[in-house]
């Protein structure tokens, strides 16, 4: 076995990225997702890649994304105020269909908030916050091996569904630090992006099968065109009402189309479970510690983690929830996912949302209590 | 099965605690343990509250957060008054005799080091009383054995920097017994 | 009118012990103490240049002019 | 048409969207003429532009072509060049587009020094928005947003480039088409960022409200404008000259500072 | 009566800001809601406000805060890309609870999209577009005069509640020109900030009882300190755990505590519908013509039209589908807000989105079919 | 502390946040010095900050204060003078806050000539966020982002505002506290636009990992900083020295657009 | 109750029937009729498909959108292609003779008046035939009074403008009546 | 070798009626259609200046040099 290794969330996410093959980062600083850009800025000189400090978060994106489109693959790291900038340039990368990893590192509060406490408060943003019809893909790891693991998958699901994919790691993962092992027969795998063979008989926005158009890059033998206008298949700009509801559907389907590839949960103890916990990121450890401690007390609970934010993981929350007496969601904001859930699950009243916003992660207790006043 | 160990190191930016708590975690990691190594600090880069956090044990450790230490360390009298409170009740109490005015007993187990004062007084700067801290802690606790501890600075320090935080070191673990010895003076 | 002296004002609560009024005193009006916070030693050293007021980035230091006191 | 537009131009789709006598098609002509100096491989080249009429420009042309978000073409463009140094890159924006929205982007392209041509189709308007006044707009003029006249100032975009550190920049009119050509050739051999104001003309949202008669008189008029467009802070009225200095290029810079961290040892991935 | 006139969305926008007392206006022009800022720089001036054209959106609603701390009634006007940029600065003047209007005339698509086709994509982004928990408002006309009459009401919800508030018009109504007809015994009520009437007692960010602290105005007798950062009462940065909750809780309560005088919503024949539509902005209109067809055909359908959009009129919501066969919500989108009447149904069986992403209108026809299917 | 600063200063807010020996505090000195010049109502002036380090200026002093957004300090106060202005307006700004991420709003600003003071307190780095290096810091020095030393080149930041449009420039450092509590009077009594670059310093972020000494040591070394801090396009080098100009200011330009606008008849709202 | 009107003015940008279709609409709420303008254009600033749409009603009018015209004018070959399909069973046709090429009659209404050649021919201009337009339009659907038009026209042309937009629209109301008198020849 | 003469292609299909050509031709060569569109009316005036060509934004007009035919 490998020497275990003490490792923190931001490093591992920085790790992670290269050993996916990303060799390109831009970024602005922010608290509390600096140590990334530190690490890229160590590392990928190095590896012969690019670190670039920009001027600003809307550059940044920017940049990343001109990056990908020469075939790199590329990645930014910010905080809530940097993510709220770089909203219109994702809405670009959504409809271009550029791909490319954004790494919120969630902080409290809007606007300059509390930079340095957590919160998970910007998972509404993550889905809605750029304007227009629009997919995205969004990941929160639990644990800072799984930092590094969910930014592998992250810059794979990217280049796989030619995507915009945010990881939104809260505070907590970002600057925890753990115990880590990497077994000696682990593999990074890398996923890469659908190429143009023949350009010929495909183009660089057509609709096929799975909703994937190849990939034509800058430099590569094809030429072609880019826009954040509406386009057809080719890529040029249409005003064609059927050629209009087909990219926008098309960039929705090629998400909804592939949900068993891209959604991922965790059960712990769900089965037998009376009382279901819904967690994601940090909170789902304070879930599991109660989870334990409940079973301990010999009360049924369990925990659904969610890996995969968004697409919204539908399906496996209202399986979970079948024959719950309770579902709980302990989330650091106001509730965001829970109103999800509350959506998806055919009983409102059962639904128990724990929030805090004070900077705090929600504890064991907390949990326990409230399956203690239902259960 | 070994103790689970909530480690808590608090008082104010600057003083070096978060590095502690790293090594420490790290140390515990080498030894074979699980370890989470977390921290807390204000907006100001220096003199702001602060503080670092480890927990060690042999089980997973899902919660990552400590609410009530069972190993404290006091660098400043606002981290007494915040924290003392949130000891446990079997937990260990240390606290920086040089900075803390109140060093009167307020704990089953309390332990006065002359932290700053010991690393002043011998290597003329404050800047390795986190390594002195260290030193205490495991010489109290016995949590990790020296030499793993000793081990693990090798990546932590420049060479330059080796020798004199091995010193500061080194003074904390007499410290450490010096103040058992003492121990008895408070017990309640 | 006969010119006053000098008096130095100083807070040692907010000195955060940089060392920029020791060091820029002309007349080495300033110690430290075991803190490293500034200790006015000399005070009858001073000129009233008020270099160690201008400079001091935590207001520690009032050089009180036309002091008869 | 001659061969040089068939080569360069994507032909079905033409014809282009612009106004009749709109500057932004001779501008599109001259740079395609210089295209024919540079000689190219058109898949080696990347045209990137912003958001406008101006913007509309990346799509007729035959090479690797990048329509961005408003403003911030010139920091697309950065990534590019920085992940793929070998490319060619010229950027293309208009005056609303490069000193309105993306002015950061521009002052910071400038200070990188970072290996690319520029050019600024500076029509003194938001044209395809329907003729607002743009930092560009002499004071005074009338704007669907200035009914009174505009009261701002105006950027000299040449003096700011050059403060901003670019180390190659020109203004030029489209009256001067074969200068124009002539500093496209030149600007994309100049090893950093080059940066070159073109004065164009908007003859439907700016030319008509400010009656300034048919798309060949503004023409005709060309200097005047770019004397009213100068801040008077020494560079004005300069028209077609051209400032040139030498500075370390950011990728060359970027280079070196490879072999530096490389020596130092390898990444522990 | 006064005489009936011609008038358009956009225009009446424009005048009902200077009718609520807005005298300052800061923007970016962009397609379609620049008739907006035309109108401003044409009016403002005559009335000694201030037009002002600033450097991008950011700066606009950087200038409109800015403004409204003086004491000033200010706006600005936007679409789609704009209002991503805008993001940062509705955050701050949420947290800072400075109360100003944001126009957005939704056009599709993400990134740039289709400029002049109309869509309804930005829904849920008003509502979680900025980072962090937040409040806001967001108000949708279906019609010219009510573009009047909601701008009035945006400026004065903004007013009163110290928030930013969002008029979520789509291309269609602010294209629209029509018959509007101002009755003479008309008034345009305007609502005034809550005063600071003794700064000895009051604090600029004090939890009173209707949540909403008096205004403290720059330039005015007293000196108050703002900040984007997580503040407490005084408006001084806190990282006081009681005091960070207590921010972020009070910017939800003091707009959920007062929901009766902000949600609003129109019925149409709902009591004895057994088919309910669901809309709001142009396509309510497309609703209205399908429940009058319907009612003719002797089909019980109704409309519930939502003029408030956020906070979603819950009760309204569940209230008004009670006993419903089914529930059909048209959209300009991929369904947004039927997600949220998703989430507040009984049963989402009896949910019908209708989504239309091509830049046209829902037809009356389109609701009338699915109605044909479902009764 | 002597009076003035118990005037200006919000008292039970101190001790501020600041490092020992950090520039902000001997900036925010000179600041109230001037301002015991400046005499002024303190309900009339407001100081607008951005974030950052720098940022936190505005908490402690005692006046209408705005924290706003990183790198907007410049929009913000924009819409405050032009809504209010009676009102005397001094925005702080951080290297980082004011050139990397607000660099569109200054160039504007300075273009409007809109009557403000603006006071950018150059450290050379991003304190705040802990030592990323900022468009200002040196080239080859090391940073949190630039460990192997910086390879971008920098701003010239008077230069660019003077080329930007602003009609008063200069260049301090603290070392120069009683040239700089001078400054900012002629600043503030200039009519339009004016801009002062402060060269600070941040001994724990940006000396400590470049060596440059003690908090002390740094302020004796100002001099050097300044010179390699220059692009050399003629601007550098000029320690106080002061770039004047008389150019039409914004809100009175504004105020004859309405004399303008009233003339012509009134409005049917 | 009137007839329900629904018109289609359709062309190209710079044509100004976006601005006819608002003329048309205010005269019609001056009418005391109930009525909505909506438009759609193209991003070409000139020259791009453009059309401007009147719904002229005495009810409540709630959908605002055309998809079947009883009134359509098309002034180009694309404006027939696009839109001559769409047009109701009874709908009225007018294209102009001078740009469309298509002028075999394609529909039971269908009316061919030389728009812009009159303009040209009268007014040395094409700028006004948006008016010469509506002068048609006028003549064979009397949905407006003539005066009513003339009164609204105020509101929309300055007075160095007023007159021409007057003569053009009397060349169109005239080429209207001729128009009708040709319909025999048309009707299928 | 003798020099040929300058041979005009011109594309109504692409004029929009700018009139730019018109007015800059120093020899008078083109005139305008009923759709102000231009027409080259005295192609032997053509002094091979090429004007035309480099103004035209529509790339209506090529100059085609040493023609022969
Ligand atoms: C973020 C954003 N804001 C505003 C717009 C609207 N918009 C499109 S083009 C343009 C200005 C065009 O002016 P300029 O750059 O000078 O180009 P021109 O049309 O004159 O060639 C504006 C404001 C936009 N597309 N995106
Ligand atoms: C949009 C956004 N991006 C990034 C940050 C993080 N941030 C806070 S302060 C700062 C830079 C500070 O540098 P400077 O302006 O030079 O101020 P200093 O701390 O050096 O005084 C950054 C990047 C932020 N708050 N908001
Ligand atoms: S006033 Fe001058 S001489 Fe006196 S203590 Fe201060 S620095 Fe020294
Ligand atoms: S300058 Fe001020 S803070 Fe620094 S040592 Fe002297 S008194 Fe203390
Ligand atoms: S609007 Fe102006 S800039 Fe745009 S195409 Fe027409 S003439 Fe050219
Ligand atoms: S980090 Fe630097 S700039 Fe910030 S307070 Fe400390 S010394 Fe000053
Ligand atoms: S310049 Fe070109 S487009 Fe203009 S009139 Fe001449 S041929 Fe036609
Ligand atoms: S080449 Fe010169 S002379 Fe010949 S037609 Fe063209 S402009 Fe006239
Ligand atoms: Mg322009
Ligand atoms: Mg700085």
């Amino acid at each position: 076995m490998v020497k275990p290794k003490l490792m923190q969330g931001n490093e591992c996410c920085a790790l992670g990225a290269l050993a996916a093959g990303v060799r390109f980062f831009a970024g602005y600083p922010i608290t509390p997702s600096t140590e990334i850009a530190e690490i890229f800025s160590k590392e990928l000189p190095k590896l012969g890649g690019v670190f670039m400090q920009m001027e600003d978060e809307i550059a940044s994106l920017a940049a990343v994304i001109g990056a990908s489109l020469t075939g790199k693959k590329a990645i930014t790291a910010t905080s809530g105020p940097g993510f709220s900038l770089m909203q219109e340039n994702l809405g670009f990368a959504a409809v271009a269909e550029v791909p490319c990893v954004i790494v919120n590192v969630m902080r409290l509060g809007p606007s300059t908030g509390m930079p340095t406490l957590p919160a998970q408060s910007d998972v509404m943003q993550a889905r809605w916050g750029t304007h227009g019809d629009h997919s995205v893909i969004a990941l929160a790891p639990s644990s800072v091996k799984e930092a590094f693991c969910l930014t592998v998958r992250a810059v794979n699901l990217a280049e796989r569904y030619r995507v915009p994919v945010v990881l939104l790691m809260d505070e907590v993962i970002g600057h925890l630090r753990e115990r880590v092992v990497f077994q000696p027969d682990e593999k990074v795998v890398q996923w890469e992006r659908k190429q143009c063979l023949n350009p010929k008989s495909s183009q660089p926005f057509e609709e096929t099968a799975d909703g994937i158009p190849p990939f034509f890059s800058f430099g590569g033998e094809y030429r072609h065109h880019v826009t954040g206008l509406v386009h057809d298949e080719s890529g040029f700009p249409t005003s064609q009402r059927e050629g209009i509801s087909r990219l926008i559907r098309r960039l929705h389907y090629k998400i909804t189309q592939h949900l068993s590839d891209i959604v991922q949960v965790e059960e712990f103890f769900v089965d037998d479970a009376d009382v279901l916990i819904i967690a994601y990121g940090s909170t789902a450890r304070s879930a599991q510690a109660a989870v334990v401690r409940a079973r301990e007390e010999g009360k049924k609970a369990g925990l659904l983690r969610l890996i995969t934010l968004w697409p919204f993981p539908e399906k496996e929350v209202s399986t979970a929830a079948v024959n719950k007496k309770a579902v709980i969601v302990p989330e650091m904001n106001m509730g965001q996912l829970a109103l999800e859930v509350a959506r998806v699950l055919p009983d409102k009243n059962l639904l128990f949302p724990i929030n805090r916003v004070d900077g705090e992660l929600v504890t064991p207790d907390e949990i326990l209590s409230v399956m203690g006043r239902i259960y | 099965m070994s103790k689970l160990w909530k480690v808590r190191l608090s008082g104010k930016g600057g003083q070096g605690l978060i590095t502690a708590s790293i090594v420490l975690a790290d140390a515990a990691i080498r030894f074979g343990k699980n370890a989470v190594q977390t921290q807390s600090y204000g907006p100001e880069s220096r003199g702001g509250a602060c503080r670092g956090e480890v927990i060690i044990s042999d089980q997973n450790i899902y919660y990552p957060k400590i609410s009530h230490p069972n190993l404290l360390v006091c660098m400043s009298d606002t981290a007494v008054k915040t924290h003392a409170g949130f000891l446990a009740g079997d937990g260990i109490l240390i606290i920086d005799e040089t900075l803390v005015t109140q060093t009167r007993p307020i704990k089953s187990q309390f332990y006065k080091v002359p932290i700053t004062g010991l690393c002043r007084e011998k290597l003329g700067q404050d800047i390795y009383a986190n390594m002195v801290v260290l030193g205490a802690i495991i010489r109290i606790t016995e949590v990790v054995p020296e030499n793993v501890v000793l081990e693990t600075f090798q990546d932590y320090f420049s060479l330059e920097m080796l020798e004199t935080n091995l010193q500061a070191f080194t003074i904390g673990l007499k410290a450490g017994e010096k103040a058992i010895k003492r121990f008895g003076e408070f017990s309640a | 009118m006969a010119k006053g002296k000098h008096k130095l004002h100083f807070d040692r609560e907010k000195c955060k012990a940089c060392g920029i009024c020791i060091a820029f005193c002309p007349a080495n009006v300033f110690t430290v103490d075991i803190d490293y916070c500034a200790v006015i030693s000399s005070p009858d050293k001073c000129t009233g240049c008020r270099r160690c007021e201008l400079y001091c980035p935590d207001y520690c230091i009032f050089v009180e002019e036309d002091y008869y006191g | 048409m001659c061969a040089v537009y068939h080569k360069y131009l994507r032909l079905d789709h033409l014809p282009h969207i612009w106004c009749p006598g709109c500057g932004n098609g001779i501008v599109m002509g001259a740079f395609i003429r210089a295209m024919e100096d540079l000689k190219y491989d058109q898949n080696e080249v990347v045209v990137v532009s912003g958001i406008g009429c101006s913007g509309r420009i990346s799509g007729y042309l035959d090479f690797n072509t990048l329509h961005t978000t408003h403003g911030r073409a010139l920091a697309f463009a950065t990534g590019i060049k920085a992940a793929e140094p070998r490319l060619k890159i010229f950027v293309f924006m208009g005056d609303g587009d490069a000193t309105a929205i993306g002015g950061n982007h521009l002052i910071h392209a400038c200070r990188r020094n970072i290996d690319m041509t520029a050019i600024i189709i500076n029509n003194c308007t938001f044209g395809m928005t329907g003729g607002q006044f743009s930092p560009m707009t002499p004071k005074g003029k009338k704007a669907s947003t200035a009914p009174y006249g505009t009261v701002e100032r105006n950027f000299d975009i040449p003096a700011l480039a050059q403060a901003a550190g670019a180390t190659l920049v020109a203004r030029v009119g489209i009256y001067q088409v074969n200068l124009l050509r002539e500093l496209i050739v030149k600007a994309s051999h100049h090893k950093g960022f080059a940066l070159l104001e073109v004065i164009s003309q908007c003859p439907v949202n700016y030319g008509r409200r400010n009656q300034m008669g048919d798309p060949a008189e503004m023409l005709e008029d060309q200097k005047g404008i770019i004397k009213s467009a100068g801040l008077g802070q020494g560079l004005e009225n300069y028209f077609g000259q051209i400032f040139q200095s030498e500075q370390p290029e950011f990728i060359e810079e970027y280079n070196k500072m490879i072999v530096q961290a490389q020596k130092k040892g390898g990444c522990d991935v």
